[in-house]
């Protein structure tokens, strides 16, 4: 019987296609296709991800041009029919989008593009995402975005909230919360966040570009072996 | 025609970049200013001539992509030319 | 013609060299075929004052597969793959408009990358600034920042190093170079030269408006009030285009479509068509009729010289027109056969049914003047090195006062306030990301990596030309050899100000010298390069401002070194002697507030045997970290170490000079090592056996940089200072 | 009062953020439309009671600060409240 089969959407301007990749290969060592936004069924999968980049130049809003390709019609089937997800940094964006996640974002506090390593603490692990992890874990991983703010209305943070979908907080090294910690001003230091049905996860963070020891961290592994698990 | 679409930070949302501008006019010497609200402001030339079908359109665009209503407010005219 | 005063001043042709295309093609030209002269005979493009020297860097090495000449260079590192690199200026066109004029710098010069079938993976920048204490100065540079930031970081290829100095020589010309470095499979690389009569020629990418139609003219001019009228011309780039353009080119490469293609830079469709055709020797017919316009009403002129960004020309295979069209349009792109290569070596321009240009190419090419121009040492040289005011500044009062206001300096503070702006670690191959020596990139599917660095301390080549061009050389090489990789190959960007002053072309001849020397002592190829000519407003020209991008290759990338003190107890060893010199040191600089004195003394030899022994060293494992002293000399040098490995460290040194010398004199040639004491003597008889100076200078130890009874700073601290930002 | 600033990019200027939204407008079926130009929207609160001081305040802010003359063109007006 053949296993479980990932794909990486590329639209144009995706960047992170060929990153994603590589660390699905290396780190989980499953098949994976690269899907051109243009296709119109995913059925045959058991993990999608909208990987990171500039979809469409991020011209007007980030994620906001890419949300109407053909794809992410089938990534909506595919999602309500359990599929997982796993959106990462401009995926994140085009996830809000397209409303399959709620709440939007903001350019960063900064105003500037971020790029470095920040921690994040795991929220959750009862999830296919997370379940190698420890809740509590702080995990180091770079981020690189210039709109990675997010925010929601205080009725739907509290929703968030309440149903657990928080899967990671910017925190600090030693793991608390505060605002020095916070690298772009997202509300309540939301990094991570998933749907009820736990099934979609949307991330700012980049956990391919923390899976191998040669680029510094190895702490994103564990995401990509917990789906790995969870698919078995 | 000529629509013209006015995009703004939803009242109640924060706006970095406005803070920001308030911040470099006031340092620059304009004391006399409350609050700056930064947004976009679009252009979109219409081969049509009937303006009420031109609305139609331009609130459809708007609803659908222009805008993002969960943090942006927006108001449009047309006009001819 | 009429009014040819006027037009010739326009279009920067001297009387003389109208006269010369008169002669050269039997005719009065008309004014688009004078606009093509004045495009290709630009110095921009022709080199007219450079050529007779460039030739004297060595180009050629084992290793090299393309020197230059082409859109950029390429050496092997074995496995069948090549790396490809080379630097540009967009000086002028971000002194305007800092955010475009820097963005599509650096979409010029991935350009020049793909378009030889490379995909870049990495991208970095050279930038001088004047003094960052003005809102002017910070607006130029957040706005160079934010342009190369924007572009690069959509495009998804990592900038990973640099470099920034400020000084008000750069206040009223800034320099923004970029530097691209790609990997191609070695037997799969395209050039530019076309071939094939009858072959179809291409249009691809984005549509032509009226951008940067001056370009090439601008490049080549100084800056005046006049300047100002020369803006309307802004090109803004489109990085999203050009991220499809880029795969697109890259697609179609994979197969055999295409035999020559060149990126539509500096003088456009004119350039990119002249040159193709005339490296093959073919004549080449364009109707402008075909070429997909962004905007109304385009005269011929304004399409053949529009420097539009994100377009290529490209020569297809006769027969494969098809699959350039289906690749192209997968990719969303404009695409459009708007000519063929013709037999007789001509280029004939049609538009709306009538031809504007017709001209050999080799008048336009080979006849393009060249320019022996008057070169004298300028008098300020010997001014500056005679003040010598190194003698009559006070020592210290206040080391520890001192060594922090070195260390957050804005030559030597942590650029972390720039590179974090810049997407440094997608592509996830970023090893050794900015903030040490050099980056180091792994290639996937090897276990080698390529280290990359650029290097041009200005204030040595303004006090001295030849020594300081060649200490940009060593200093790169330097660099690339403290990651533990052996400098490869190097490509150069030359910027300068007016070569029709003779105090410009002496630094500039000498600069070249320099360079050359060192790289035939040191044996590393200059495999590409630019020249940057016309960097002065009002008359003042900027320091001479040699930079040097180098490559190199580690085989094993797992034997990489790092900066940071490691493990307590290691001892700490200084490789190479501290000169009793101090002259265009940061510490002078910020001291004395002067540019002045001779720059550190140079041995291209040393510099080699140096890189040898740290290499050697690599390899048997003996050693923990390595960096190399530059600006602000052995002390900062020790603190980076210690910010790194956030670990102490104690010195206990024996002067020979003053104490200050020995701290922040910025001898060459030195690097500090750390190493367990189990290796001292093997690193010692190592050094005595390539003659470089070796001794131990203290210990790693504690919390905080302690150096003999002079000062003691807690690490923190230091990390403080330096990371402050401007 | 209240400043409205229109600022968008000058005719010939690469727009590049309108090239792609008129992509994306066609292809979810406005068919009818021409171009598209997007710029910035600027709201700046005022607290002066004189407007024509209040529009030398606004051009001489557009002049310094908000709109780059190179690549940008603009308008404002004035209302009240
Ligand atoms: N403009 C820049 N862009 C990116 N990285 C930069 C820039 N300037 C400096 N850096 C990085 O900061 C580090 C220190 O730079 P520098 O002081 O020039 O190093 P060195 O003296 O070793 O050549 C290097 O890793 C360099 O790549
Ligand atoms: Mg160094």
């Amino acid at each position: 019987m053949p296993g479980p089969k990932a794909g990486v959407i590329v639209f144009p301007g995706t960047n992170c296609d060929s990153d994603t990749y590589h660390a699905i290969k290396q780190v989980m060592g499953i098949d994976v296709d690269y899907i051109w936004y243009e296709k119109k069924t995913l059925k045959q999968y058991q993990l999608i991800v909208v990987p990171g980049g500039f979809s469409y130049g991020d011209y007007l809003r980030a994620g906001a041009l890419a949300r109407f390709s053909p794809v992410m019609d089938a990534l909506r089937a595919y999602s309500e029919n359990n599929g997982l997800v796993l959106g990462i940094c401009n995926g994140f964006q085009i996830l809000l989008e397209a409303s399959m996640l709620p709440g939007s974002m903001q350019k960063n506090k900064t105003l500037k593009f971020i790029c470095r390593d920040v921690h994040v603490r795991v929220e959750r692990n009862n999830m296919p995402f997370t379940m190698l992890y420890k809740k509590g874990d702080v995990l180091r991983i770079p981020i690189a975005h210039a709109e990675g703010n997010y925010y929601a209305p205080e009725q739907t943070l509290k929703t968030l909230e309440g149903n657990d979908q928080v899967v990671f907080r910017y925190v600090d090294e030693k793991g608390r919360v505060s605002e020095d910690a916070n690298p772009n001003g997202s509300v309540y230091g939301i990094a991570g966040l998933c749907n009820a049905g736990g099934n979609i996860l949307a991330m700012m963070p980049h956990p391919e570009r923390a899976s191998d020891k040669l680029l510094g961290s190895e702490d994103g592994r564990k995401l990509f072996l917990s789906i790995k698990k969870a698919l078995k | 025609m000529l629509a013209k679409i006015f995009i703004k930070p939803k009242k109640g949302i924060l706006d970095p970049q406005g803070k920001a501008v308030f911040g470099a006019l006031s340092r620059l010497g304009f004391s006399q200013i409350g609050d700056v609200r930064i947004g976009k402001y679009i252009e979109i030339r219409l081969n049509v001539n009937d303006k009420s079908s031109a609305h139609a359109d331009v609130q459809k665009m708007c609803d659908t992509l222009l805008v993002n209503k969960l943090i942006e407010d927006f108001t449009f005219e047309i006009v001819e030319g | 013609m009429e009014n040819l005063d006027g037009i010739l001043k326009e279009l920067n042709l001297t009387h003389d060299e109208y006269r010369k295309i008169v002669e050269l093609i039997g005719k009065e030209p008309n004014l688009t075929e004078l606009w093509v002269f004045s495009a290709m005979w630009s110095e921009h493009c022709s080199y007219k004052s450079s050529k007779p020297y460039l030739g004297r860097m060595p180009s050629s090495g084992d290793r090299v597969i393309i020197g230059p000449g082409e859109n950029a260079g390429a050496v092997s590192i074995g496995d069948g793959l090549a790396v490809v690199f080379k630097m540009e200026s967009h000086n002028h066109p971000s002194f305007i408009e800092p955010y475009n004029g820097a963005a599509t710098g650096v979409g010029g010069i991935l350009r020049d990358i793909f378009t030889m079938g490379a995909r870049p993976v990495a991208i970095l920048d050279s930038l001088r600034f004047g003094e960052p204490d003005s809102s002017k100065m910070r607006y130029l540079i957040d706005g160079v920042v934010a342009g190369i930031a924007g572009y690069g970081n959509c495009m998804g290829i990592p900038t990973v190093g640099g470099e920034v100095y400020f000084d008000d020589a750069y206040k009223d010309n800034i320099l923004v170079n970029a530097m691209a470095v790609g990997i191609a499979p070695a037997d799969r690389i395209f050039l530019a030269k076309a071939s094939g009569e009858g072959n179809p020629v291409f249009y691809v990418g984005s549509k032509t408006g009226r951008d940067g139609i001056h370009g090439a003219t601008m490049a080549s001019a100084s800056f005046t009030d006049q300047t100002a009228e020369l803006k309307p011309t802004v090109q803004v780039g489109d990085p999203f285009m050009e991220k499809l353009l880029m795969e697109a080119c890259l697609e179609l490469m994979k197969d055999d479509h295409i035999v020559a293609i060149q990126d539509m830079g500096a003088a456009g469709l004119t350039s990119s068509s002249v040159e193709m055709a005339a490296k093959g020797g073919l004549g080449i017919e364009i109707d402008l009729d075909r070429v997909p316009q962004r905007e109304e009403g385009m005269q011929p002129y304004e399409i053949m010289l529009s420097e539009s960004q994100e377009r290529m020309l490209l020569i297809a295979r006769k027969g494969h027109e098809k699959a350039v069209e289906r690749v192209f349009k997968k990719w969303g792109l404009d695409v459009s056969m708007i000519g063929r290569l013709v037999k007789s070596p001509w280029i004939t321009v049609r538009a709306g049914g009538q031809i504007h240009v017709q001209l050999p190419l080799e008048a336009l090419v080979d006849h393009a003047p060249v320019y022996t121009r008057y070169a004298r040492m300028p008098a300020s040289m010997a001014e500056a090195a005679e003040e010598q005011p190194v003698e009559k500044i006070l020592e210290p009062a206040d080391y520890g006062k001192t060594f922090l206001q070195l260390l957050s300096s804005p030559g030597i503070n942590s650029k972390a306030w720039i590179y974090e702006q810049y997407d440094h670690s997608v592509g996830t191959d970023t090893v050794i990301k900015p903030g040490s020596d050099a980056a180091l990139i792994r290639i996937k599917g090897t276990r080698k990596g390529i280290a990359i660095s650029t290097d041009g301390n200005a204030r040595y080549t303004y006090l001295g030309p030849y020594t300081g061009a060649a200490a940009a050389v060593c200093e790169a090489a330097r660099n690339i050899a403290c990651v533990g990789a052996r400098p490869v190959a190097l490509t150069d960007c030359l910027n300068f100000g007016n070569p029709e002053n003779p105090d410009v072309m002496w630094q500039f001849i000498e600069s070249i010298n320099g360079i050359a020397s060192a790289c035939l002592k040191m044996n590393i190829p200059v495999i590409s390069g630019n020249v940057s000519f016309y960097n002065e407003t009002e008359g003042k020209s900027i320091y001479p401002t040699p930079v040097i991008g180098m490559v190199g290759l580690i085989e094993n990338i797992h034997e990489r070194i790092t900066p940071d003190f490691k493990d307590k107890g290691d001892a700490i060893i200084l490789l190479g002697s501290t000169l009793d010199e101090c002259g265009g040191s940061e510490y002078l600089k910020i001291t004395a507030g002067g540019i002045t004195g001779n720059p550190p003394a140079v041995s291209p030899r040393t510099e080699a045997r140096l890189v040898d022994l740290l290499l050697a060293m690599n390899r048997l494992h003996i050693i923990k970290s390595a960096t190399d002293c530059s600006e602000g000399g052995l002390g900062i040098a020790l603190a980076r170490c210690a910010i790194a490995g956030n670990r102490g460290a104690v010195i206990n040194m024996k002067w020979k000079y003053r104490p200050d010398r020995e701290l922040f004199s910025e001898s060459q040639h030195r690097i500090i090592v750390s190493a367990a004491d189990k290796h001292i003597d093997k690193i010692k008889k190592m050094a005595e056996s390539y003659d470089i100076p070796f001794k131990i200078i203290g210990r790693v130890e504690g919390s905080g940089l302690r150096i003999n009874n002079l000062l003691s700073i807690p690490v923190k601290e230091l990390k403080n200072a330096y990371t402050k930002g401007i």
